[in-house]
């Protein structure tokens, strides 16, 4: 056969190539559909869809329940039922207007179109006859047509009204016989509401719930290929207009589908379920449609950073917060480190770097911890000085100023400080610069040693003369610790002679390292640098934060003998390094040989002496070091700091970075970049090997990280690279910021001035603050045993004032004035409120902020008026007496009739100080304003009857009776007639010195 | 929920009507007594004028045999099943007087919602500051006029401290219970929990000074007895 | 183990790839008698066996599988936009295997004085279109479309960050096909690698069947009939294309640097940059005098050269080696084929002359973005 | 049984005048007339010849690759179409688009389908180039058609670099920089190759950074908007159209030449 020749393949074989290949090619097609249909999310929405059938569930019931037990429900309903009964009685006369009104309608529904058509007919007419007027036809027959037609449009309209008239009277009738059954039943819909709202949800979300129709509906809607219409389980996306996607020179809105999976992140109720669908932790804050991010107006990504359009669990670049949850990821999710996407979202324990960009302004940042950490940390390590941050670029200088240092110390402390920080002073905020992993080779360290000679021999050869005030008395040791822990110094000091293990840094810890820890200062200063010091610290360094607080000669004795006591012999007895030529001419020719060449360098260097050799190599390592960053040194005044500038840190890209030779062992994050440099700041010179053990790079002397060791703890570094990733250059809308009123900015201002001069570590402000309290106990301790000092309000009575209220509570021009000249309030107190060198405006900005904060405004205010004549008066006098003011009290030189323990301000100093307006409220619940305080409140027998007033309390007081405010007022009136001596501070201190405080103690003389 | 419900209920008749005991025991005082001196009250005339007796202190009393007064005893949990449900807050009312500028009693128990007197027998001003840490801290003035004021208390808390600030050595302490199982250590140190359901229980004794101790008890239909017996506290 | 791929990583490096490369390939390929002799006895003919393919290909495998086991390998290689070339090296190597033994069967039929494979009696031993060849073209476009799903299900199209135009990755590649071209950016200035190379490529293929115009040997694949041509092919295409294609790709990282195919891409590898020009070597390390201010006196040498290698040459090469073929083509032919082929050749003696003196360019002329 | 009876279904459904109406010839092709005739009167299938040598359609000899790649053309024309209602050809949309086709669009893996595609058509091309050399099949008659399949080459690697650009990422622009930045050195027309200072008159220099080859290519002195667009219309319209136009070409020359190549 022909046919056969005119063949290749045997036709059988190629259709079974055909069928099996047909048969992939189908089941690759069923594969698409079905990766296509299966997305990761899905699975999560199916999930969550049960646990909300479930929640809806039990709120149903729980409502049910509520219901079932409401009394005025279950009275409604019963109530209705009866209704409903009685209604039965008239339900023939009701049918019967039923039967009525349908007729009715029926002829309005009639009579209505027979109206409407005329009209229309009319209409038409109207326009012939208007036509045939311009037209100047003026044809008769339409005018009469028309106004016919009129009349009876008329006539229709009035018989369709008259329908309406019996319809309005009917249905009166019939809404007078269901009246009270529709009002009832108004009400319990309106009971019912919120039940049937969860209802109709439950038809919603569970299938069970649903009609037969809207099931095969809720199944069809997710059928593959249909699902495109109508799906119940869809991607889900915020999209925020003015926030923008940083598309590098360009921004797209915002589009987070992050609700895709973390479905229940805004509803309240899935607070213990696990994730994805757990319920934001701080839904009040954030997230929640009342608060202040609502998720529509800044999603997800703004905050947390991350691929908001991801739907996936890698492509949304999620960041594990541990090597534990990296490991779990990759488990459970097949988890990688997401590249290509710049700004991965911040692990669990660096989020509140997302708060930053826009709450720059603020410090601390309430519900931010470690961010506020961070702030706190940044700024007392100083790490502004060297790395420029626009935020503090006025703020004075981190460390003590070095012009006067000859006077304060000696070469050979400064050395040994210079060399190791941290053997004088284990928890100094001063960093290592030497002994670090990339300089402790022996050839370094003998380096190291010249270099830190050098810099002392600078540091003393430029310093400035000091004239110390000598004092002749000799100190007490005894009364100084007293005075110590008494007035005030701890609040910004610590004497803490070792380390403590259990160390936690918090904001509220490092308050109380605003100063240095007043440890070994005998190795350190001389006693007269000291007295004069402590005398007025300002005269030594103009800018220091420490303030005065007003010592008198033998005070400042005492606490100079005390803190002088205590010496380091370890480390003085460690030895300072002989001057080493050599090695000075190698690090002299080190700096020299950026200048000249090397033949003019070897010239130079023996042509110098040794002094000079080590004068110019100090200059030179002062400003290679940086250590006029933080220190005021002669001949640095006009240097730029030595670190790169962190302004926009945080969106500096990754490939930035530079990780060295540490590839495998850090993660590739700017995070664990951050953390790893500041944990080891030399880290990127060193070179890890396998067994973990690293080595040194060769690099030259100049070359080598000069970033100084800070021996933060964990949550320290973390807190700032927590305060890193926050310092973006994102633009925000400002609609997005917090509002700049001036109440906001006096606010924010106050709370960073209040931060930065430590206020909080006397006082508490809102429940924060107060670090010095433990000193206060330890103080009462010593004078009144530990019975007292466990005593919580007792120590509140002996520590600083909170300052809630402060605001509304003084008059602004009385503060400013006693700001600027302290004087005694509370006569009982030993802890001292500085006097600071504040200006003017800063005073007034502190006052501001104490207003704003009560929403009032600096502004004159009448003075309360009062007259000794008035009932309001007399009352007050009577309320006064009653409530025996007295026993605690001064009035003016009278003293209160109880012990120095429970002594309170002089009154007379009140119609100066305070505001009538809040006295009221003080009156009213002393607790509430200031919590712990031993005010009571004043007993006014405002609700007993007239009577018994009259008879006990007199006419006056009786006028009040059911008139709080009256009453109160009566006492404020008492309280601005009340005259007397206003500085009492001599009775107190005669008082004192005789009688003491009255303390009771239990076991003081109680054997046991 | 209903068979929940009905069960619940059944638990409840029989605690209040059937098969229940009461726990008794003493509380005793190992170790050397101290000796405590009088009360100075000079501060104010007023009490040293309306004492009989010469108050002592009373942050340790202790009777001839040891037996420690005022130690506040009370079921913390128990351990077949829940026990406190739901009781509602009895009828009768709590006192705490200030008498003779001392507070009399001077440790009680209250139950959450207990309307609790306070009460100035004395002549003077006290004020009456309670410091709870759960519960709402307050501080009112009672002038020597106002004779009687009441407070309650909304959540459980452990004992805490109530004092008056004019004169500071009052002092009392007040625990406050969802339940009815507490009690306070009469002078011989005895004390008496009555009604407890039979079970498992985790009974507590706390002391102001002496600090607290925790029994396992079994309470079967007569009851149970449980001692505690309490040493010197360490110094801290 | 671990000297495996230090080995590896040894032999990849593109002076000893490439140099071991030219040397194997005419005995592979084998252009003359000489080498076919060597060819046969080294037993380099069995290459075209079926057990040669499938050692090859079980090699080729395991040697993926051990590799992927690397991270620094895998991360190379399982990078979306370079999945194409680990398919192309074995469907390269398959495909040249195929036709090569395919021709080598037809070589020995032709030998024996039979037809090759692919004779076949017009018309009789023709087929018919439907069913045979529209059902396998049906069959192959079923699977090829299964395949091609099988690939987008599994392996997700790469989308990196957004653009940056003033951010450039390190290093920044052109896409896979041409990254034979920017390898040659290496040796040769961008118009020469660019824009000249490429062109000539066009060029030169179109002019192929233009200067091996006889339709002699066409139509069944043959090797020893077409032997130059085929080895001349063959290096163009697996050696100057495909390979510099895998090298651009897999084994030039951060910097353009070379790294191993087990080598971590390390930004910080540095490669000294000592190339210097003709003229340097030339004037300052030879004569020792200054380079001269003109820049035709300073490029005079490299231009010399060049003149030399591109007008002395040709003609050389037509009277002495390459007379046989002048006289088969004729001048016209003979000079674009000479031109193409010196041209091409100019690649690898660039490559020989960078690393062997470090030469940057034969003729340098900046000034006027000349560099050759 | 069933088969019998399948078959004589399908037999009546080609009798059926529907059947008739769209394929000419009728019936199913049993014999060799019909079946040269089903050839003959397809408009897809004539492009081949009724008949062929043996070895035209034995794989080993063809690798199929032409036909491939030929293939591949028509998925990559259906999948760039279903994609260009996705995708919006500006810097601002083009990224975020891309997002949208892996994240949440349905059937986005025409995206994945489209780039591999765009790769492997380039691999099967360089393989019938390949496979035509090996055959020597390029030479005379064929140079002509050679010489199409060579521009075919080039439009297919430009088809897939225009391509490349447009998601608009780092991948992308770096990518097509790279390879750009080479039109710069273009002898006389780019701004930094040899030879372009020459094209001045006086002073005034006629090829700049803003007039050179690369202008022109991205149109304008930096990637942007410019260059997106430009690359997206001669993805999208501009290449194919030329690319059809030559694959005509190709395919008729096939046919013209004398069909697959055969040993004389």
């Amino acid at each position: 056969m022909s046919e056969s020749q005119e063949r290749h393949y045997n036709i059988l074989k190629l259709n079974r190539l055909f069928a099996i290949s047909t048969f992939i090619f189908t089941a690759v097609w069923l594969l698409v559909f079905v990766d296509d249909y299966q997305r990761p999310w899905k699975t999560y929405q199916k999930e969550f869809r049960k646990l909300e059938i479930e929640k809806v569930r039990s709120d149903l019931n729980d409502l049910s329940v509520q219901l079932e037990n409401n009394p005025d429900y279950n009275r409604l309903t019963e109530k209705l039922l009866s209704a409903e009964k009685r209604l039965d009685s008239r339900r023939d006369e009701l049918d019967k207007i039923n039967v009525e009104l349908e007729t009715l309608n029926t002829e309005l529904y009639r009579n209505n179109q027979l109206y409407q058509f005329s009209k229309a007919d009319l209409d038409v007419l109207k326009y012939d006859y208007e036509k045939s007027q311009f037209g100047h036809d003026k044809s008769s027959d339409l005018k009469k047509k028309y106004f016919a037609l009129n009349d009876i449009v008329n006539k229709y309209f009035l018989i369709r009204e008259k329908s309406e008239i019996r319809i309005d009277k009917k249905k009166k009738v019939q809404q007078e016989i269901t009246k009270v059954i529709g009002r009832m039943k108004g009400s319990l819909i309106s009971m019912t509401r919120e039940k049937n709202l969860v209802e109709r949800k439950l038809s919603k979300v569970d299938p069970e719930a649903m009609s037969f129709a809207n099931k095969v509906g809720n199944v069809v809607r997710d059928l593959p290929v249909l699902d495109f219409i109508d799906p119940y389980y869809e991607v889900k996306q915020v999209v925020i207009n003015d926030l923008e996607e940083d598309l590098v020179y360009m921004g797209m809105p915002k589009v987070d589908r992050c609700v895709t999976c973390h479905l229940g992140i805004d509803k309240k109720g899935f607070e213990d379920v696990p994730q994805p669908y757990t319920t934001h932790p701080k839904l009040d804050l954030m997230v929640g449609p009342s608060s202040s991010h609502p998720i529509s107006e800044f999603g997800c990504t703004s905050c947390h950073a991350g691929r908001g359009r991801g739907t996936g669990f890698n492509s949304s670049s999620h960041s594990p917060n541990d090597e534990t949850t990296a490991h779990r990821w990759e488990e459970e999710h097949g988890w990688e480190p997401m590249h290509h996407w710049e700004n991965p979202m911040f692990p669990k324990r660096y989020t509140e770097a997302g708060c930053f960009k826009c709450h720059s302004g603020n410090m601390p940042l309430k519900e931010a911890e470690t961010l506020s950490l961070g702030l706190s940390v940044f700024e007392k390590s100083g790490c502004y000085a060297c790395h420029n941050v626009t935020r503090w670029n006025d703020a004075p200088k981190p460390g003590p100023s070095l012009y006067k240092l000859a006077s304060k110390t000696s070469k050979d402390w400064t050395y040994k400080w210079i060399m190791d920080p941290s053997s004088f002073r284990h928890n100094t905020w001063m960093p290592h610069f030497f002994k670090k992993g990339n300089n402790s080779s022996p050839d370094d360290i003998k380096k190291t040693e010249q270099e830190v000679l050098a810099m002392t021999e600078y540091l003393f050869s430029k310093s400035e003369s000091y004239e110390i005030t000598s004092v002749n008395n000799s100190g007490d040791y005894d009364r100084g610790r007293l005075l110590v822990n008494s007035l005030g110094c701890k609040g910004c000091h610590q004497i803490q002679p070792n380390p403590d293990p259990d160390y936690d840094p918090t904001i509220q810890a490092l308050r109380t390292e605003q100063g240095p820890n007043l440890i070994s200062l005998g190795s350190k200063v001389n006693e007269d640098w000291l007295v004069s010091w402590l005398k007025n610290p300002y005269s030594y360094h103009e800018e220091t934060k420490m303030p005065d607080l007003r010592v008198s000669d033998q005070e400042a004795m005492d606490i100079a003998t005390y803190l002088l006591a205590d010496k380091n012999n370890a480390f003085d007895s460690m030895n300072t390094a002989q001057v080493n030529d050599d090695a000075l001419n190698e690090i002299s020719a080190d700096f020299l040989s950026q200048l000249l060449r090397k033949s003019q360098v070897n010239e130079k260097i023996s042509n110098m002496t040794t002094k000079e050799k080590l004068i110019y190599s100090g200059e030179k390592l002062i400003g290679y070091y940086g250590c006029y960053s933080c220190h005021n040194i002669a001949g640095f005044e006009d240097r730029k700091p030595i670190g790169i500038a962190l302004n926009i840190e945080g969106s500096k890209l990754i490939s930035k970075f530079d990780f060295g030779f540490w590839h495998d062992e850090i993660p590739h994050t700017k995070w664990d970049w951050l953390y790893n440099k500041i944990n080891k700041p030399e880290i990127f010179d060193l070179i890890p090997n396998e067994e973990g053990s690293v080595t040194v790079k060769e690099l030259n002397p100049l070359e080598k990280s000069r970033m100084p060791h800070f021996g933060l703890t964990d949550k320290e570094i973390n807190g700032l690279v927590t305060l890193i990733m926050g310092l973006v250059k994102d633009e925000i809308p400002a609609s997005k910021l917090p509002e700049k009123t001036p109440e906001y900015l006096a606010e924010t201002h106050g709370e960073r001035f209040v931060h930065t001069n430590n206020c909080l570590g006397c006082h508490k402000i809102d429940e924060d603050g107060g670090a010095i309290w433990a000193s206060t106990a330890v103080w009462l301790e010593e004078i009144a045993g530990p019975e007292n000092s466990e005593d919580i309000s007792l120590v509140q009575s002996f520590s600083p004032p909170l300052l809630n209220t402060q605001g509304k509570k003084v008059q602004p021009d009385w503060l400013l004035n006693w700001f600027q000249n302290i004087s005694m309030i509370r006569p009982h107190l030993q802890v001292r409120m500085p006097s600071y060198d504040f200006t003017h405006e800063e005073w007034n900005s502190v006052i501001s902020y104490f207003q704003s904060k009560d929403g009032l405004s600096l502004k004159y205010e009448n003075p309360h008026n009062f007259s000794k004549a008035t009932n309001s008066y007399k009352a007050g006098e009577k309320i006064q007496e009653e409530g025996a003011c007295i026993n605690c009290h001064f009035y003016g030189e009278m003293k209160p009739r109880q012990d120095a323990l429970t002594w309170a301000p002089n009154l007379v100093l009140t119609k100066k100080r305070l505001r009538p307006e809040w006295l009221i409220d003080w009156f009213n619940n002393p607790q509430t304003v200031m919590p712990g305080t031993k005010m009571p409140s004043p007993y006014i027998p405002v609700d007993e009857p007239v009577s018994d007033v009259k008879e006990y309390w007199g006419n006056e007081v009786a006028s009040f009776v059911g008139d709080t405010t009256g009453m109160l007022y009566g006492l404020i009136d008492w309280m601005w007639g009340l005259e007397g001596k206003e500085d009492i501070s001599s009775i107190v201190k005669e008082h004192l010195d005789n009688e003491g405080y009255g303390f009771i103690s239990d076991d003081e003389d109680d054997e046991w | 929920m209903k068979i929940k419900l009905i069960g619940t209920l059944i638990v409840f008749v029989l605690v209040n009507f059937g098969y229940s005991g009461d726990v008794e025991g003493k509380i005793t005082f190992d170790g050397k007594a101290p000796k405590m001196k009088p009360l100075r009250m000079d501060a104010d005339p007023v009490c040293v004028a309306n004492s009989d007796i010469k108050p002592r202190k009373e942050w340790l009393v202790l009777d001839e045999n040891y037996g420690v007064k005022n130690v506040l005893v009370f079921i913390k949990e128990s351990k077949s099943g829940s026990f406190a449900d739901n009781y509602d807050s009895p009828k009768e009312v709590a006192i705490l007087d200030q008498n003779g500028c001392v507070y009399v009693p001077h440790v009680l128990g209250v139950m959450v919602g207990q309307q609790l007197d306070i009460l100035n027998s004395d002549g003077t001003l006290h004020n009456i500051h309670a410091l709870p840490k759960v519960n709402k801290e307050f501080n009112k003035a009672m002038p020597r006029s106002k004779k009687q004021m009441s407070v309650t208390f909304d959540k459980v808390e452990a004992p805490f401290k109530v004092k008056c600030d004019v004169h500071p050595w009052m002092g009392a302490f007040v625990g406050v219970f969802e339940h009815p199982y507490f009690a306070v250590t009469d002078d011989s140190g005895s004390y008496t929990i009555s009604g407890l359901a039979p079970g498992k229980y985790v009974v507590e004794a706390w002391h102001e000074k002496l600090g607290s101790k925790t029994a396992d008890l079994t309470v079967d239909d007569s009851g149970a007895t449980q001692n505690f017996t309490f040493t010197k506290p360490k110094k801290k | 183990m671990g000297s495996f791929k230090e080995i590896v990583n040894t032999i990849s490096n593109p002076t000893i790839l490439f140099t071991s490369v030219v040397i194997i390939f005419p005995f592979v390929f084998p252009p003359s008698d000489w080498f076919e002799k060597w060819h046969r006895k080294l037993g380099l003919h069995h290459l075209w066996s079926k057990k040669a393919i499938i050692i090859a290909m079980i090699g080729m495998i395991a040697f993926f599988i051990y590799g992927l086991g690397d991270y620094n390998f895998q991360k190379i290689v399982l990078k979306p936009d370079n999945v194409p070339i680990s398919g192309l090296i074995f469907l390269v190597v398959f495909f040249t295997w195929l036709s090569m033994y395919q021709a080598y069967k037809n070589d020995e039929r032709l030998e024996a004085g039979q037809k090759p494979d692919e004779f076949y009696e017009a018309p009789n031993d023709k087929v018919l279109v439907w069913p045979d060849l529209v059902y396998v073209e049906l069959i192959s476009l079923i699977i090829m479309s299964a395949f091609l799903l099988v690939w987008s299900i599994g392996l997700p199209a790469p989308i990196e960050e957004p653009a940056n135009p003033t951010e450039s990755p390190n290093p920044a590649k052109a896409p896979w096909y041409f990254l034979g071209l920017q390898e040659m950016l290496v040796y040769f200035d961008p118009w020469m690698a660019g824009v000249v190379l490429p062109s000539l490529i066009i060029v030169g293929l179109m002019a192929m069947p233009f200067i091996d115009r006889n339709p002699e040997n066409s139509g069944f694949y043959s090797f020893k009939r077409r032997r130059l041509a085929i080895s001349l092919f063959m290096f163009g295409w697996l050696v100057l294309w495909v390979m510099l294609i895998i090298v651009g790709t897999v084994l030039r990282g951060p910097n353009w640097n070379f790294f191993g195919p087990f080598e971590y891409w390390d930004i910080h590898k540095l490669e000294a940059l000592t190339n210097i020009n003709l003229s340097e070597i030339v004037y300052i390390k030879w004569l020792n005098t200054g380079l001269p201010e003109s820049i035709l006196i300073r490029e005079i040498w490299g231009i010399l050269i060049i003149m030399g290698y591109f007008l002395i040459l040709p003609p050389l090469l037509a009277k002495t080696a390459l007379k046989d073929m002048y006289g088969r083509l004729g001048v016209v032919r003979y000079s674009v084929f000479i031109v193409l082929i010196i041209t091409a050749l100019t690649l690898p003696i660039k490559m020989y002359l960078r690393w062997i003196i470090n030469l940057k360019y034969i003729i340098s002329i900046p000034e006027y973005f000349f560099n050759f | 049984m069933s088969e019998e009876k399948q078959k004589s279904l399908l037999e009546k459904a080609a009798e059926s005048q529907i059947w008739k109406s769209i394929f000419r010839g009728g019936g199913v092709p049993r014999n060799r007339r019909q079946r040269m005739m089903s050839v003959l009167n397809s408009v897809f299938l004539h492009l081949h010849p009724v008949r062929l040598p043996k070895h035209a359609v034995k794989l080993k000899f063809t690798w199929c690759m032409g036909g491939l790649s030929f293939f591949i053309f028509l998925i990559l024309t259906i999948s760039g179409i279903l994609l260009m209602f996705y995708y919006r050809p500006t810097i601002e949309y083009a990224y975020t688009d891309i997002i949208d086709l892996a994240e949440q669009v349905p059937f986005g893996i025409m995206r994945e389908l489209h780039r591999w595609g765009a790769h492997a058509m380039v691999i099967t091309v360089w393989l019938h180039m390949f496979r035509v050399f090996m055959t020597g099949s390029y030479k005379p008659p064929r140079e002509f058609n050679w010489a199409v399949g060579v521009i075919l080459l080039l439009l297919t690697l430009l088809l897939s670099f225009t391509g490349y650009l447009l998601p608009w990422d780092q991948l992308a622009i770096w990518a097509i920089t790279v390879g750009s930045n080479m039109a710069r050195a273009t002898p006389f027309l780019g701004s930094e190759g040899p030879g372009a200072s020459l094209l001045a008159i006086g002073d005034i220099n006629f090829i700049t950074m803003g007039s050179d080859a690369r202008f022109a290519l991205i149109g304008g002195r930096f990637m942007g908007e410019a260059a997106l667009l430009r690359f997206y219309v001669l993805h999208c319209i501009g290449l194919p159209f030329i690319i059809m136009i030559f694959m005509a070409v190709h395919f008729w020359r096939v046919r013209k030449d004398g069909g697959i190549s055969t040993p004389v």
